[in-house]
């Protein structure tokens, strides 16, 4: 078996035609409204990432990480979480900051070049973007250590963490300490891993010769494979996850087996690595089409519902779109602010110097050469 | 509670028990720093008297030790991570330099990072490989750090409770080859400012600047020269690596000319190279003879029995002494 | 073959083609090196060419590339592992630091680490956080290791091919705003000697020492100034970052009375300042004014849209030129 | 069940009692004479190893990492190397680099300080010793990739390479990477863990918990637990992964579960941490005890055979001690010696420049102050 077959471990609730099944050990039932809110959610973070990639291409953003293909992955595991439980992102999770309540337009500031991230935490429960890979999942384990220390586990008013990181950031060291700590004091911590089947252009056989949710079980906990393109199963296994975890029961690895459909990242030419059939293959198994074909085999949505859902993307990305243009470029100044919470004088006297500095090019009423 | 002499290993010990006692949220983790007591003994007592639960023995891995102390500060907690030996703090080095350093700048300040990372540095003390080495450069040239080095049992007390107050990462350097030095330590006085050079000793010809391990080597030297007849040295402990606070030592050079920067770190790219470049920049009508570095040479740390040829020492601080005379 | 005229990109993978012909023992390793040839195509067409076995795309892990290429080394293989970005090289500082630059001195000679790592540095491509960094004196500082860094398509080419022909372990620089530059590139000509700097523009009022991507900043800063009818700069390519080859640098300071120093890493224990402090010493009587260093500042690497304010540019080295006549 | 508790999955051939027992998967068939030398060398590094310890007590070395309780540990999977096959220690191999041939007098040079390491690891196949935790696991993963490259997988000269890591190492991410590398590879690499139930002062619940051979099947290879007191199991067990590994199946993790009768180094107190009827109910378990018992039943041997190893080890001690002390320190000049292959200038300048400031005080007829 190749270890790009999910196998029959994968856990499906939603089929690729958009039959609904049943799981022995995950279950999950919604009423019609939450039903469609998902595939708003599927519909609206799609068209933040085309827009996102528009700007991009029209010199807007510097680069964009596309979800293309993760929404399901994203949304499910998203909208899994409760207000109070932490996520911890890597650079692609779009979604699940709209989830944690994030304003898309503030995830484009990085892209674009104007902040490293300028959403707070603290407000959203949404940490900032990691470029590095892996490092995140150590924060979010000792996150997870922090709310044991707080007596926030084993009880009602229970939290637990999420770390997001990709198939290819399994094969960091971070990652593996990550899976160590957080089984050996049992962190309230759901590692959760979008198998998006590449690290860049290298395919999952260059990091693993086994389905990776396997990995968690040598480490002590469990690992599960759903299909990430399901956002039902998906919202089901994190979900239970989340809860064991907040009830004190320690880690679980969900490995949401799923695809990148664009390339890695605007600078990125997949051409280069895969070919045109596994994407046609993929797109078979579209997260937002196997919901609306749902949606309407089971006559949830009409035609009103689904126009009015994409008037609403419309609306968000003609937002973004304005609001991105309209990002103002940060003073130079900015470039001293927060190196320190308490400051140090060898700065404040280099941002003074170089705002002299800056003055001179000012009266002589030039710019910079 | 009066002064008290205590060795340097000790007081921090009680630097350390008082801020635990004081501030609920501060927790110390490490390799073996429970039960132990780590392997200097710094930490002793303190999980008995605070619990497992903030006195914390960690698996083996340094950048899991830095890594989750960023997420225990991200919920509110003020870690003291210990890493066991100077040579074991590159495995956390990513976690340190792209993480740590960058926290607070990445979140626009949004989120602190009230970390300490505590190394024994430096050599003099026998070991095997990796066990002395001196990596204040490599932390010292991250902006977003502090580093900060204590010379003596005062110090020590005073810094570790300051650093730890500070919500800016802080790079703690112990010379642990100073540990069982004694001095009396008054945990009432009115602490030095942390991150400010300090004169301990003044003088008329040369000025010369250390800190952790080499302050003693260089106290002595001035000790030596005075009792010789020799000439008058002026001695500065750095005390804050990054920032520098190089007021003290300019206003030592406009007085004496002349300035040796001594540290058992390789020269190449040592903090005697910034001395040196910022004193040459500060103080160039000033200087009678150029300033000269006394360092580790630029090989690896050599096996101990050749560690007293390779730290600086008392007479190679003075021959360089010399030789700024010789200009 | 004929001068070509190649972009410094392509050059260094003609210079890696040409090593992987001549030597069966050469082999490419890193992340997406293989099948894409790399994120800036350095080894485009390598894997296709000479097979999966010596061109291999890696798992994602920086501390295994270099780990694994020393058991190759040991093994009698020639490792070239590149490094996707600057600010991804820290999770492998410590089997840079602790085992490779320690390999062949704890060994006593019997084993040699003939490992380049190759690393794209420095910013100015409008990248997000940790692709834009220049961590040259972190390596520079540890001894055992040596650092290039080229600046121009016929050093780039060069300089490869020395650096993989070398028996020491080489942190090679490349300066990736400058990929795209053309220059001709003569693969037959007799090559500069690699741990050498070079004097690329006489000049006789201000000495300018860069290297990497400040090359070519120093270049049109001389360019400029004397197309103004300025002052007259000799600019020095440092090329080799350690050792450092600084002889011409005070041959040159003794003809100008002047220096100034020029990196995009941030100022405090950069290059700069280890230049600084040894031309102050080695040419204390002819210097007309302080060595001056511009630098980045000593902040973390900001948001691109900051980034051409945060680095040094023409302006700023002019600037600081004019500023060494102001003594 | 403790993480401590070897459990039924541990492989045994010889009891604590000294009974030869059968397991399913692995079988030895010994000669008298390799039984006997089984002894012998069990014996010989216990005297080594004691004798070292002595010497550091009289300040004759730095410092000495103790393998009591380990030797059949060592010397199981020291015996099974073929002389080809590859071995990278930590620093407490003492046994292994004695089966691979290397003086014992040169391994006590880094203890004293005289050097960082005086064998030729190409001679003796026995790497340096590693004392930063994890390190050499990546170095024997990159050996043995090149083993393969070299064509020495698969047939009659097929080549391994173990790599040595005790339990606390197995926390590192370097280990973990090394595992992941391995099997994406299929690397020629057994990776030998004595877990030895501490990492200094931190028992093995501190790094997992569940048992550490259970860590290799996550990452796609398999993983065994050996009783690491029976000289013969230890031997049978990683036999059979060189075997494997040699032969192109790729790596094996095997867990050698034992005890580490002394302190972590003479530096330790182990007092400190760990109650004294833990390490006696061990004594019950020692690896010599139930090799002689077992020659005793078996009467393999005779008191004259017994008194002979006895005065082997007496005279191999004695010249260790002997040697020891006959060993020179090394000339200051040494300091700069072997930086570079290539050489520096500036070194070579520091270099003369610190025999200039030498020679000063020895023309002046004074020592340094
Ligand atoms: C430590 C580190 N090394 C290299 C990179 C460059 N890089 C960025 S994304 C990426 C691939 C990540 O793959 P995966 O973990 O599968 O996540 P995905 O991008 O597929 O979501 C690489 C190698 C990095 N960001 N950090
Ligand atoms: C990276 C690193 N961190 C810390 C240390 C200090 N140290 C030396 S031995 C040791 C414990 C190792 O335990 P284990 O892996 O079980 O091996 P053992 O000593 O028990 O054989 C530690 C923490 C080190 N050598 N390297
Ligand atoms: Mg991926
Ligand atoms: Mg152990």
């Amino acid at each position: 078996m190749s270890v790009a077959d999910p196998g029959p471990e994968l856990i499906q609730l939603l089929t690729p035609e958009g039959e609904r099944v049943d799981h022995p050990d995950y279950s999950l039932e919604l009423t019609d409204g939450e039903y469609r809110d998902l595939y708003r959610d599927l519909v609206l973070v799609r068209r933040i990432d085309l827009e996102a990639t528009a700007l991009q291409r029209q010199g807007e953003l510097g680069i964009w990480a596309s979800l293309l293909g993760q929404e399901a992955a994203q949304i499910g595991s998203g909208r899994a979480m409760a207000p109070q439980d932490m996520a911890f992102p890597t650079y692609r999770e779009h979604a699940v900051g709209y989830c944690k309540g994030v304003d898309p337009l503030k995830m484009l500031g990085l892209f674009r070049g104007v902040d490293q991230g300028s959403w707070d935490p603290r407000e959203s429960n949404f940490h900032l973007y990691t470029i590095v890979i892996g490092a995140q999942c150590l924060h979010a384990t000792g996150y997870a250590m922090g709310i044991q220390k707080d007596g926030k586990v084993g009880g009602d008013d229970g939290e637990a963490v999420i770390a997001y990181f990709g198939d290819g950031a399994t094969s960091q060291g971070d990652v593996n300490e990550a899976f160590i700590w957080a089984s050996v004091f049992e962190a309230p911590v759901v590692f959760f891993c979008q198998n998006n089947q590449y690290a860049i252009s290298e395919p999952l056989e260059r990091q693993t010769r086994v389905p990776l949710y396997r990995r968690a079980a040598g480490f002590g906990f469990p690992g599960v494979r759903v299909d990430g393109n399901d956002v039902l199963a998906t919202l089901a296994v994190t979900r239970a996850a989340l809860d064991r975890a907040r009830q004190g029961e320690g880690p679980t690895l969900v490995e949401a087996y799923t695809y990148r459909m664009g390339a890695h990242t605007t600078s990125d030419d997949p051409t280069r690595y895969r070919i045109a059939s596994e994407v046609e293959a993929w797109k078979l198994k579209d997260p937002i089409e196997r919901v609306r074909s749902f949606l309407h085999k089971q006559q949830l949505v009409d035609e009103a519902f689904l126009a009015e859902v994409e008037a609403e993307a419309d609306a968000l990305a003609a937002r973004l779109r304005a609001g991105c243009l309209a990002m103002p470029d940060p003073a130079p100044s900015a470039i001293f602010d927060h190196v320190y919470a308490d400051g140090s004088p060898e700065l404040d006297a280099q941002r003074e110097s170089f705002a002299r500095y800056l003055s001179r090019f000012e009266e002589a009423g030039t710019d910079a050469r | 509670m009066p002064a008290e002499t205590l060795t340097l290993a000790k007081a921090l010990n009680t630097g350390l028990r008082t801020a635990l006692e004081r501030d609920p949220k501060v927790l110390v983790m490490g390799e073996d720093v429970g039960k132990l007591g780590g392997v200097f003994r710094v930490t002793d007592g303190l999980q008995k008297d605070f619990g497992e639960d903030r006195v914390i023995d960690t698996p083996l891995g340094e950048s899991a030790i830095i890594g989750t102390a960023i997420g225990l500060a991200l919920r509110g907690y003020r870690p003291v991570c210990e890493i066991q030996f100077d040579g074991f703090v590159y495995p956390a080095y990513d976690q340190i330099v792209s993480q740590l350093a960058k926290m607070h700048y990445r979140s626009q300040g949004r989120l602190r990072m009230p970390i300490v990372v505590r190394i024994p540095f430096g050599g003099g003390i026998g070991a095997v490989e990796h066990h002395s080495e001196s990596p204040e450069a490599y932390f010292a040239h991250t902006a977003g750090l502090k580093v900060v080095a204590c010379s003596n049992p005062a110090d020590a007390h005073w810094m570790i409770r300051q650093a730890i107050a500070s919500d800016d990462p802080i790079v703690f350097l112990e010379p642990k080859r100073r540990y069982w030095e004694k001095a009396p330590v008054d945990p009432d006085a009115e602490p030095y400012p942390l991150f400010a050079s300090r004169v301990l000793r003044e003088g008329t010809d040369c000025t010369v600047v250390a800190y952790g391990p080499m302050v003693r080597t260089a106290l002595d030297a001035a000790t030596a020269s005075a009792n010789e007849g020799g000439r008058s040295l002026e001695v500065v402990d750095l005390r804050s690596l990054s920032p520098l606070d190089l007021g003290p030592v300019f206003a030592s050079v406009r007085k004496t000319g002349r300035l040796v920067v001594v540290h058992e770190a390789p020269g190449n790219l040592g903090l005697g190279s910034e001395v040196a470049a910022r004193v040459q920049e500060e103080c160039f009508y000033s200087l009678e003879s150029p300033v000269l570095r006394v360092g580790g040479f630029d090989t690896p740390y050599p096996p101990a029995r050749l560690e007293e040829e390779y730290l600086p020492d008392l007479d190679r601080l003075l021959d360089a002494v010399d030789r700024t005379y010789a200009y």
